[in-house]
């Protein structure tokens, strides 16, 4: 019976969803009931699954065969193994909380029940990604978790932004996606298998080379799309024009970690190439420190958030790329609440100040919102790594496995100065000094169902650096604290709050102005400027996707190829009937000239 | 080879000689009903060629499939004359530039 | 006999199909067209496909050729203006000539049977109409069957197409 | 089977019988003749369906064969006839309502031509066949005499097919003079062991010109849009599916396992169909991005989709076999519906622009799902019946070893997601135009696209049915007859 509980948790989110969908689109309070019932017993469901079974047995769910075509065989099947029922119980325990915050959030939003059932949609793939017990099923979801978040980053459809903003994320997500499914093919080409059973043994099997390299490179893409990596990672910010409940479950606690999910799951094939993995820890090293600046000179409260985001998954990344899954999980989880938590309390502000995002219009919150300043705090503590709340125990882990690698461990610990740094100007500027807004002059606090899941989450945030990640992996916990990393990372992180004290105490517009940070180091700029010159923007998909997959894989100046392409159409496809004639018959001259020829040669 | 005995090759040049004429009369000509003959042309270079190979091979089955052949360009010159009286019934030309509203 | 024979209508063929591509009035074209099918026709008598000659002349030269006249008298076609010939298409031509007075009979001579020669009257049997009729009517018998749907269609199609609405 | 009693010749004269209606009947009882063309093919549908595996008369078998291709696709063409009726029973040809009888009878002629090509098992049953439906197309595409862009249609189909079935007879006469012979099995037997000599090759090449014009393979594609465009959209719809299919099993019995599935010819062959297939699809994706007319759109897709079967196809496969059929059967579920629809959309805004389709989610939202979830599944996305079969041929070109022409196909998979996203986006994101028209989609049309759109999800989810149907189709015959499997 409880082999098939992890059906049970994945598909009530779904029946939810499509329950919704179908029936109760016109109810929005029992929809809003229907979905956090079914996310309740997903969640409960997955708590008993985390308290039952062996720490370190693979217990997984009987398989249903789903394909079987040309030699290529999949099944549907469910993996509960310990990092498949911690990682349920995480994103069930997320979704719940932030569904009730919604209930307060877009209280008076007509689409509501649209709203919700999309939640559940979205929990249903995510769970499909946990639970996967072989590539091609975690692809699906994975694309599924992409349409999720395209309905929900864009749920304010009739914002143009929204729209924008959703169009680049799916596009974004689908050239990552292009290297994730070459590397799938790639695995089961040189493994012979899909599933994740069979990948460790298989993998340590095989043999190296480049091959390998290129696979595990592949793979890797899929986690630079959904885990916003360099150069993917640009979709990420933009995404947080949807409501922000959905910046907090999506683009911190649950989708945004796929990624790295995913990499623990084929470790197997990535740790087989030195390389691969090199290249994984340098991009998550450099990408701990890239947001981190980019943050310091952003103004809109989310996307301080945004880019702290990046940041903390790239030193998952970093961890997984120096081949420890414990601590990279063990972030991921801790990580997942104190995020959860600082979006939850940003969207508080910003529900407070009547929808105002930019800090310098906030100002004077410390005594209009006490609670919320009270979180933020715990959150920001949390994410900077200042002992004894939960962030400090996992980023310790990450930065004594960098002990060895002092390359690494310079940037990623001057990422920690940075993050410092933002997070106490953002403290300051929107809650400190005086009102500089009529919003900010009325704000006030959320009701009580926004209220309790921040309470819930900052207890987690607090304390979850307790819960034994490592041991329940089935990993022993070493004691690394002794390493010197520990003291020089804690020491950079408190020097961080000085200069953004001296800086930025009681003032009212922003002393600093580095254009090329505010500009985020001009990527987007680039990438519009240099590869989609002439192009729509992404106003028309079929456009900007077009200038999308130049940008992604044929490098620069393939925009100009692909409109030489549709002129010479228009040349050859202009109407005239013996044009198409000359076309054909010239096609079939080279036709026969080739077989001929082949023929004589033979 | 040229002035000696005629063998099948002689026969099949010359279809694919008319072939070529063919071709290039739908490709130059701007008349349409000239196209269609140009496309009569190109089914009578395989009709010769197909009755040079049946006697030369022996094989009775080429002359059934010439007939055939003939049937289908009759019913296909009647069919795109049909059409281009209907098309001189709206545009009053015949021309192949008359032909190009669809397009790219 | 056989070389004289086959190198004269030959010559005329090709010319013939020349002639309909070139010339600007369409009434000649289909003329010439008619000489040309009428010399194939010829061509099929020297490969002794008698019967097949005869319905070359009767259906294509008689038939298929009146309907083109009908229709050029019908629509009453002018002749077409002379246009110069783009350089593309000229070079196109040249190009084409080149090839086709190059290949074709190298690639002529590269089927397996294409040196056989034949004396006259070997091949009487194959062409005769009883012959081709049992085939006709036994082994191609759908096929048969088919061309007559085929024939029907066509009919049907040339009455919707040009029938005057009422 | 008794004569009387194969598809074929039922389909004669279901056609034959309905143009006598047509002629005789009063003109108050032709509004009847819409629904009697549907209900007789529906039937011919489920009596094909029926007697599939069943032989035909003993004295066709020298030309007509019936195995598990033949037995599969004439299900499909039938099926495709049994939509075309029914889109032209709601075509309208005028301002009035009138149904002309011809455009419901003429269908059911190709259609039997059609069937005959499932079964054809000699080059000259492929020339007569194919000639029927050609013929029988060119008059179609030109039945909207009224309208200027059919009747330019019309002839541009004539002028390309002539020169397409210009090209097919000297390949015919030289498969004679190469062989001796244009019956498949004695090709492959008489070949068997022998090297391909250049004289068989051409012939086989030109040959394979007149299929690939079948299929709108590049280069031999350029009518398609064009006719696509300003054919009458019943029309469209056979041409686009049934006919390209027809297209398809020509090649597969071919190639796949017929007169030239011999090793010696399959190697000469093989990068030739792949090329085909790269350019097809690499043409037909980057076409279709700029289109804004439906109908044009979709002749771009349909290239584009050519495209993945010819590099199914052309790794000479069993597993590219068999992907090319339960690739056409998703094409077909997915393709089909949408042509339904335009015909729907071109009934009430008098053309297939796609900005009719704008703010339609809040109009008809059933209708609006229904459409995306063909759209998606013509693009591929999973967990629909189009990602299926596309990571089929994916795979099929990774175990083939064609690495380059599978990253194009990935490529132009991930670039092909724009042209059919912008219809979606269209019907989601897009306010509505100022002028919104009061007539309203009729109620099957949701129905039609609901059940279809449901059949591709189902498919996608569990694709075990396609499996088994490939599988069936392609088993009598000794698969890749004598190529060796990697």
């Amino acid at each position: 019976m409880i082999a098939y509980s992890p059906y049970l948790i994945l598909l009530l989110p779904l029946f939810a969803a499509v329950f919704i969908r179908l029936f109760l689109h016109p109810f929005p309070r029992v929809s809003t009931a229907a979905s956090i019932t079914a996310c309740l017993l997903s969640f409960v469901g997955s708590l008993l699954l985390l308290g039952s079974g062996t720490p370190t047995g693979g217990m997984a769910a009987p398989p249903v065969p789903w394909i079987e075509f040309a030699g290529l065989k999949a099944n549907f099947g469910l993996v509960a193994d310990p990092l498949a029922r911690m990682m349920a119980a995480l994103v069930t325990g997320v979704a719940l909380l932030v569904q009730i915050y919604s209930v307060g959030y877009v209280a008076k939003d007509p689409s509501r029940s649209r709203f919700f059932a999309e939640l559940s949609l979205f929990v249903f793939s995510m769970l499909g990604i946990v639970f996967a017990d072989n590539l091609v099923t975690m692809f699906i979801f994975w694309e599924l978790v992409g349409l999720s978040s395209y309905l929900l980053i864009g749920f304010w459809f009739d914002r143009p932004a929204a729209g924008a903003a959703a169009n680049k994320a799916f596009l974004v997500n689908r050239i990552g996606d292009f290297g994730f499914i070459l590397g799938i093919l790639g695995t089961w080409s040189l493994f012979g298998t899909i599933g994740f059973a069979d990948l460790p043994s298989r993998a340590s099997a095989g043999a190296a080379g480049w091959a390998v390299t290129a696979v595990g490179l592949g793979l890797f893409c899929g986690c630079l799309g959904k885990s916003a990596q360099f150069p993917l990672h640009v979709w990420l910010p933009d995404s947080m024009e949807g409501p922000t409940p959905v910046s907090s479950l999506l683009h911190a606690a649950t989708m945004v970690v796929a990624g790295v999910y995913m990499l623990i799951r084929v470790l197997p094939v990535l740790e087989l190439s030195h390389v691969t993995m090199t290249t994984i820890a340098w991009i998550g090293g450099i990408m701990t420190l890239l947001p981190a600046l980019i943050a310091c000179q952003q103004n809109d409260i989310k996307r301080i958030l945004a880019y702290s985001t990046l940041s903390e998954i790239a030193y998952m990344v970093m961890a997984v790329g120096l081949g420890v899954t414990g601590p990279a999980m063990y972030h991921l989880m801790t990580h997942a609440f104190f995020k959860c938590l600082l979006f939850l309390a940003s969207g508080s502000v910003i529900h407070g100040c009547h929808e105002e995002q930019d800090i310098w219009r906030m100002g004077g919150l410390n005594r209009r919102m006490p609670f919320t300043y009270l979180v933020t705090w715990i959150g920001t503590i949390a994410l900077c790594g200042i002992p004894p709340v939960s962030g400090f125990w996992s980023k310790d882990e990450i930065f004594a496995a960098t002990s060895h690698h002092p390359g690494l461990a310079a940037v990623s610990m001057l990422a920690g100065f940075f993050t410092s740094f933002f997070m106490l100007r953002m403290i300051l500027v929107a809650f400190g000094g005086n009102p500089r807004s009529e919003g900010a002059k009325h704000a006030h606090e959320g009701p009580p169902v926004m209220v309790v899941p921040m309470l819930v989450l900052s207890v987690l945030s607090l304390f979850s650096g307790l819960f034994p990640v490592d041991a329940f992996l089935g990993g022993g916990h070493e004691a690394h604290h002794a390493s010197w990393t520990l003291w020089v990372s804690l020491l950079v992180a408190l020097a961080g709050f000085v200069p953004a004290y001296q800086l930025y105490n009681g003032v009212t517009q922003d002393p600093l102005s580095l254009p090329i940070l505010r500009g985020k180091f001009y990527i987007d700029e680039f990438y519009q400027r240099f590869l989609v010159a002439g192009q729509d923007g992404l106003a028309r998909l079929a456009d900007a996707f077009e200038g999308w997959v130049v940008r992604g894989f044929i490098v620069r100046g393939s925009g100009v190829v692909a409109r030489a392409a549709g002129q010479g159409l228009r040349l050859v496809q202009c109407g005239q009937v013996q044009i198409y004639a000359a076309v054909f018959i010239a096609g079939a001259l080279l036709l026969v000239g080739c077989l001929v020829k082949s023929g004589i040669l033979r | 080879m040229i002035l000696g005995e005629i063998t099948l090759g002689h026969y099949l040049a010359l279809s694919g000689f008319l072939f070529v004429i063919g071709l290039a009369g739908v490709l130059l000509r701007r008349s349409l009903l000239i196209v269609m003959m140009s496309l009569e042309l190109l089914l009578n270079a395989a009709n010769l060629a197909l009755v040079a190979v049946g006697r030369f091979q022996g094989l009775p089955d080429t002359q059934v499939a010439v007939f055939f052949v003939i049937t289908v360009a009759a019913a296909e010159v009647a069919l795109g004359l049909a059409i281009l009286v209907a098309i001189f019934r709206v545009k009053k030309t015949t021309a192949v530039d008359s032909m190009a509203n669809l397009r790219f | 006999m056989e070389q004289i024979a086959f190198w004269s209508l030959a010559t005329g063929l090709l010319t013939a199909a020349t002639a309909v591509i070139l010339l600007r009035n369409p009434v000649s074209s289909a003329v010439c067209l008619v000489l040309g099918l009428v010399f194939q026709a010829a061509l099929f008598v020297t490969l002794e496909a008698n019967f097949l000659a005869a319905v070359q002349v009767i259906v294509y030269a008689g038939a298929v050729m009146v309907l083109f006249l009908f229709v050029i008298m019908l629509l009453d076609v002018k002749a077409e203006a002379r246009s110069p010939l783009p350089w593309a298409k000229g070079a196109g031509v040249a190009v084409g000539g080149m090839v086709a007075v190059l290949g074709i009979p190298r690639l002529a001579a590269s089927f397996p049977a294409s040196h056989k020669t034949l004396a006259w009257g070997e091949g009487k049997s194959l062409g005769s109409a009883q012959e081709l009729g049992s085939l006709l009517f036994t082994s191609y018998a759908p096929l048969f069957l088919a061309t007559g749907v085929l024939l029907l269609v066509a009919t049907v199609g040339v009455v919707v197409l040009c029938r005057r609405d009422s | 089977m008794s004569l009387w009693l194969c598809p074929e010749v039922l389909l004669v004269l279901a056609g034959v019988g309905l143009i006598l209606v047509d002629c005789l009947a009063p003109q108050t009882g032709k509004k009847w003749l819409g629904p009697l063309a549907v209900l007789l093919s529906a039937g011919l549908l489920l009596w094909t369906a029926l007697s599939a595996g069943r032989p035909m008369p003993e004295s066709w078998s020298n030309l007509l064969v019936t195995d598990g291709l033949s037995a599969l696709f004439k299900p499909f063409f039938v099926l495709c006839l049994v939509t075309v009726t029914m889109m032209s029973a709601r075509y309208r040809l005028g301002p009035d309502e009138t149904v002309r009888g011809e455009l419901l009878a003429l269908p059911f002629f190709p259609t039997a031509g059609l069937c005959l090509l499932a079964s054809a098992r000699d080059f000259l049953a492929v020339f007569v066949a194919l000639e029927l439906v050609s013929i029988s197309l060119y008059l179609l595409t030109a039945f909207h005499r009224a309208k200027p862009a059919s009747l330019e249609a019309g002839i541009k189909l004539l002028v390309m097919g002539g020169l397409s079935t210009g090209f097919l007879v000297l390949g015919i006469a030289w498969l004679y003079a190469a062989a001796g012979t244009t019956e498949f099995s004695r090709l492959l037997l008489e070949q068997a062991g022998k090297p391909a000599t250049p004289a068989l090759l051409a012939a086989a090449g030109l040959i394979l010109t007149g299929l690939a014009f079948k299929v709108a393979a590049v280069p031999f594609h350029a009518w398609a849009p064009d006719v696509y465009e300003g054919a009458p959209t019943p029309v469209t719809a056979f041409l686009a599916v049934a006919s390209k299919a027809a297209g398809f099993v020509l090649l597969l019995r071919v190639f796949g396992f017929g007169a030239f599935a011999l090793e010696s010819i399959g190697q000469v062959f093989r990068p030739v169909l792949l090329t085909l297939g790269i350019a097809t699809v690499t043409l037909g994706t980057l076409a279709a991005l700029p289109q804004r007319d439906l109908k044009r759109l979709l002749a771009y897709s349909g290239i584009a989709h050519a495209g993945f079967m010819l590099l199914a196809l052309g790794t000479l496969l069993e597993g590219g076999l068999g992907t090319v059929v339960a690739y056409l059967w998703v094409y077909l579920l997915s393709t089909l519906p949408i042509l339904v629809f335009l015909n729907e959309l071109e009934r009430i805004h008098g053309n297939t622009d796609m900005r009719h389709l704008d703010g339609l989610a809040r109009r008809d939202p059933g209708t609006a799902l229904g459409a995306t979830l063909c759209l998606l599944s013509m693009a591929g996305l999973p967990p629909l019946a189009g990602f299926s079969v596309k990571l089929a041929v994916m795979s099929t070109l990774w175990s083939a070893g064609e690495v380059p022409a599978l990253v194009i196909a990935l490529v132009m998979a991930v670039a092909a997601l724009g042209f059919y996203l912008s219809p979606v986006k269209s019907m989601y994101w897009e306010r509505e135009a100022d002028s919104i028209p009061a007539k309203r989609f009729p109620v099957y049309l949701v129905w039609v696209l609901m059940v279809a759109g449901a059949f591709n999800l189902v498919l996608g989810l569990h694709p075990q049915p396609l499996v088994r149907l490939a599988e069936r189709s392609l088993s009598p015959h000794p698969v890749s007859f004598s190529l060796p499997q990697k």
